[in-house]
């Protein structure tokens, strides 16, 4: 174990599995020599050369379409958007091709998407987006979201050993703020979802980023009383885990970071009104960002991405209800 | 520890290749002396068969989808049959088709992908190739190195270029083929996959059919320059042939080819060619000049080849005849395949084990296959 | 009133308000004197010349991305996609550029963008897509799907007029297949729901294609038990009718044609089941295509879309539940 | 009924606009005799005005990041001011700029837009560009035809050719001018929006600013072949200058806007320059090789004019002084200004009444505004 932080993790995830595994390697806009815009390619240019860290032109499109190929031959591309919002210039190689390949023609395609997601730190309309709904509406693709450093590198080291098209999701804003324990050498986690605070009364599902903003609210309350889903994966979408938290509880709160409508939170919450309608004791809550481009300025930021504030506030109500 | 296969075989398909060649690698003696490609009375005969072969399965398919035996939708590639032909003909087997397109039904039967499991795909029936999951032309055939179409034009071109960086990192001498229509020039893709082909020198032979239309419209509402003059802003080497002559266009694609196993990058060949039926066979193709059409029939790329291999003594008809027989015998067997289990509908969506890789193609080229053609 | 296919009924909407207003302009890949794969423009291009009705290079994102420019010159431009399913190709300038235009810049982008959308013609992967919950999680982007000819005018008409960018997902299914009276001249609908079926016992909400699988659902119990309520849009989504139904009814099927995770029906059940959870008498029950790219084969297809027997089915469990 | 409105100004922009020039459908003879673009002493005055104004307000925007009165990020031009000053001063009112980018601050200085109000949007207060929901130089202003970048590069080159096109098909006389950087030629966009203009002859500008880099990576790893050799694959004339030359750069754009206006379609102009800081104020650009960058230092475009100017007699401490003064008032003004109204963050994602439409900008350059130049 070592004390790292989320981007570090990330780091180390892939260094450790370019060196057990040479089919792995990295290509995106300035991840080489300069590490990328996050550095979380740092250092690898250096110890796997130009070949395995690849500097790629400003092409989206080619950097997932190739990274397709790549896979096809049977290497292992981890390809690395520069800020996820890029994400729809290469939309159509993704959904398209990635992910209907096995399906259709029983090729696989093990490649990892890695998009640095998400806002809070003033990044405006494009580079704050959690785009993640999009690739869980599209057969085929797998998505998961790490919260903590050791889920950083085990989820990544996993989809790096997944033969599917598998998005990592990486929140900008945990990159340098969350820091913890995490296993040297390969460490795999399963793409299920974990509970990382047990409670009795009320669960509150999150994922990325927002499962700091839950832990804080739970914290509001006294011990035991608030449950905290991380759901880690969302497609896989552990279902069992969500439904037997809620069971249990029979009270839901849905935490997104993404904008509201069609996000992950809503295909939590339909799962929940179907296969836990019995055992609910009060409505599906949810709380999202609003149908709104991300805003600059910060005041105008902070009004729209959930805050603890605002999960306590909506987790006091319903747990009254 | 997993590692990187450097100058290794892909593991080769399973089952018999009646005509799968030595992998390239091993000769490279021939491959130099193949810049002059000069083609055997064996080599002929087989390019002859495959377009044969290719007019009788799509004349046969535009019936039975008339018929109704052929679902959705059905899209055929005559008078072009000389290009998807002639380009894989010139590959080696470990070299990947990435990816025949709607016009290209050839290039699956010189990888020697069963004709019977093509018309069992075509009728949606249970078959090897899509399980039923795919229609029309959209099938691949791992075991023979060929990764079927995405509808999306030119999508594949960018995924070819993926495959030939991967031979390149490896050190394998391979290719990877990919075919684009002249409409498909427009669309950002196909900028992405010429650009990235160019400034990393990948060994990609990039297959331009340039047949004037893209659905109903002319070339005059896609592009005020052609395709092979574009190639020069990537510093993509380019070359144009007649595409309705299949010697022709299999020794440019040759060309093309050892210039990518030497280093020296992607090459685009531009076929020019004329599509003599609709986009599809819904398309009464009423759009198009009839003199036009009529100009090109004398070009037929079959027509013009028999004449020439009857001058050389080669009994053309024999081979017309073997094929059709082969071909209906074929029909017979897969109007009898069942329809697929609707369990294959939901299932595969994730690959679950470790990844197939792509197998070899035939190869039937004497000079990839000495062995072969002897 | 005449009678028309709603096939005919787009063009008609089409062609009527092109008459009315000479900033309306068709573009789109050989909608010229073609007039479109599904013959959408027929005869426009004789009335109205290549400068109101162009064909355009095969360049999805070209095609969005011009018509944003005109739109932002004072042009009403109606783009068609070939087939829906190439819309990813072009996602990029539609959610990047367009959605985000008036919140950004003030700018408007009076567009429409037809969708040719839906399976059940054995179209395969790439031939049958559903893409509007892409669009629904994508900020500033209006999303309409009629599901009769009358509504495929009023619905249009009403679109051209609109000053943002709008989805409008036209189902190739019901081209030809559905037939009915529509209103000469002009015809606007509001983008809200419509109860095409009163009933007293179960909300069916569906859209586009689903609405007559529903209905035809609906028909196989006593009148007045089912209700069905036909969305008409989903940006915006007409929340207060979908809740006054559900209230009155206390059971609710919500029926989808699209792939089930994150879909524009995981928003429905989402939204019931926050907002109508104390009147709900049994679980929010969904029926949509399960997440797999639409196959070809016409019996694995019909596997996988939803049926009226399913629907059916689904509707006799609520209603005993 | 609503017509299509032929030939006609749009509706001009409200308040005061000092420097407004006639729309130049009314000044055609003008405009021939601009083919010689000889710049008058005020002309030149104004140039130097705009790009001391630019690189003042970069530098003050860099300091107040520092000190954290701009959120998020801050990127600027230095050594490219040239550029976005030169070309936008080619334009007349009625055109329009979709887009100016990171390095283009000076394109808004020259259409008139207010500095006071940029500094507000700078620093996420209340503003009328943007209202607090847009950052960096992420803005446009409507009022003075100029259309608000977006990120991704180079969509605003497509929407530039949309407005190309509407302009042309309603008859009037107005380009359309798009800025775009070497790296974001990789992009299919980039492809789309070049064929599209060729292929239709719009009256479109396209300004590359080629400063050899797309944040850290070179263009050898970015393309093969130069943006201005590959504008001829499209049918695109094209131009290379001196990008810290602003009088070059006026006059490629200015004779790039007369082709289009003529009707003999687009025009790429590149502007050959060096991005002489980091990508953005957060980069130290450590990766780029200190002599080069020294070598351009002489190259300064300010300290090039300054000199040039200076040679002829104009007093360039005076406009230096002039501009640091104001700048310094309106930062004064900027640093008092409210934070948005939250409410601000959730209304306005759907317009709800007419369209605004885009309104006429400064056209400072005396060919184009007689009386505003006597
Ligand atoms: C991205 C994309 N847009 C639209 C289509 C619909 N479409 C299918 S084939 C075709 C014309 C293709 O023309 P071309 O590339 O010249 O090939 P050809 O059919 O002439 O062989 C079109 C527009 C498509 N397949 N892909
Ligand atoms: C589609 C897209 N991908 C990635 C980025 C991130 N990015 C911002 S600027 C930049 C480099 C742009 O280089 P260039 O076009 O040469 O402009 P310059 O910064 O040199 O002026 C990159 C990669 C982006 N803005 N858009
Ligand atoms: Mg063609
Ligand atoms: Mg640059």
């Amino acid at each position: 174990m070592s004390t790292m932080t989320y981007l570090q993790a990330i780091t180390d995830g892939l260094r450790t599995e370019m060196r057990q595994d040479e089919r792995v390697f990295v290509l995106g806009e300035d991840v080489g020599a300069f590490g990328g815009a996050f550095k979380a390619t740092a250092g690898l240019y250096d110890e796997f050369g130009a070949d395995r860290v690849q500097d790629t032109p400003i092409a989206e499109s080619a950097i997932i379409g190739a990274s397709v190929g790549a896979a096809l031959a049977g290497l292992r591309p981890v390809a690395e958007m520069q800020f996820s919002d890029f994400v729809a210039c290469g939309f159509d190689q993704l959904v398209n091709v990635a992910g209907k390949m096995h399906y259709r023609t029983g090729l696989a395609v093990p490649m990892v998407l890695r998009l640095p997601t998400g806002g809070g730190f003033a990044g405006g309309p494009f580079h704050s987006q959690n785009p993640e709904a999009w690739f869980m509406h599209a057969p085929g693709l797998k998505v998961v979201a790490p919260s903590t450093p050791a889920d950083a590198k085990g989820l990544l080291m996993s989809a790096l050993r997944d033969p599917n098209p598998v998005c990592f999701l990486e929140h900008k804003n945990l990159y340098r703020r969350q820091k913890g324990e995490v296993p040297e050498g390969t460490h795999l986690e399963p793409f299920e979802a974990r509970v990382v605070r047990a409670g009795e009364e009320l669960t509150i599902v999150a994922y990325g980023a927002m499962v700091h903003a839950a832990l804080a609210a739970a914290d509001t309350f006294e011990p035991g009383r608030v449950e905290v889903l991380d759901l880690r994966s969302l497609v896989p979408l552990d279902e069992e885990a969500i439904l037997a938290s809620v069971r249990r509880t029979s009270k839901v709160l849905i935490v997104d970071e993404a904008n509201e409508t069609c996000a992950a939170g809503a295909q939590v919450a339909a799962l929940v009104a179907d296969r836990a309608f019995s055992d609910l004791d009060g409505p599906v809550r949810r709380i999202a960002t609003p149908d709104v481009p991300i805003p600059f300025s910060p005041t105008l930021e902070a009004s729209v991405l959930p805050t603890p504030d605002r999960i306590a506030e909506a987790a006091r109500e319903l747990l009254a209800y | 520890m997993a590692t990187l296969t450097r100058a290794e075989s892909p593991t080769p398909a399973a089952g018999p290749r009646p005509k799968a060649g030595a992998p390239d690698a091993a000769a490279p003696d021939a491959e130099a002396a193949a810049s002059d490609p000069a083609l055997t009375p064996d080599d002929r005969l087989a390019l002859y068969r495959f377009l044969v072969q290719m007019r009788a399965i799509e004349e046969r398919g535009v019936a039975l989808y008339k018929q109704g035996k052929v679902p959705g939708s059905f899209y055929d590639g005559r008078g072009q049959e000389a290009i998807s032909v002639g380009a894989t003909f010139a590959l080696g087997p470990d070299d990947v088709v990435c990816s025949p397109l709607i016009r290209d039904l050839g290039a699956h039967l010189v990888r020697g992908t069963d004709v019977t499991e093509i018309l069992r795909h075509y009728m949606g029936r249970q078959n090897a190739l899509s399980h039923g999951r795919e229609g029309n032309v959209h099938f691949g055939d791992r075991a023979r190195g060929v990764v079927g179409m995405v509808s999306m034009l030119p999508d594949m071109m960018v995924v070819a270029v993926g495959l030939a960086m991967a031979f390149r990192m490896r050190g394998e001498r391979r290719v990877a083929l990919s075919f684009f229509g002249d409409g498909a020039t427009s669309r950002g893709d196909w900028h992405e996959a010429m650009n990235w082909a160019g400034v990393r020198k990948e060994p990609v032979v990039f297959v331009c059919e340039n047949n004037g239309l893209a659905y109903s419209t002319p070339s005059d509402r896609q592009f005020v320059v052609g395709p092979a003059e574009r190639a020069a802003g990537y510093g993509v080497a380019s070359t144009t042939v007649d595409g309705n002559d299949v010697e022709a266009v299999h020794a440019a694609v040759h060309a093309a080819r050892l210039r990518a196993l030497a280093g020296d990058g992607p090459t685009l060949v531009e076929a020019r060619t004329m599509r003599m039926h609709g986009h599809g066979a819904h398309d009464d193709q009423r759009y198009v000049d009839p003199e036009l059409l009529a100009s090109w029939t004398p070009k037929d790329p079959l027509t013009r080849y028999d004449a020439r291999l009857t001058e050389q003594g080669v009994d053309t008809a024999a081979v017309r005849e073997r094929v059709a027989a082969e071909l209906e015998q074929a029909v017979t067997v897969a109007l009898t395949a069942p329809l697929p289990d609707p369990a294959v509908a939901t299932s595969d969506v994730f690959c679950a084990g470790e990844p197939a890789t792509l197998g070899r193609g035939d190869a039937p080229w004497s000079f990839h296959s000495p062995e072969a053609a002897a």
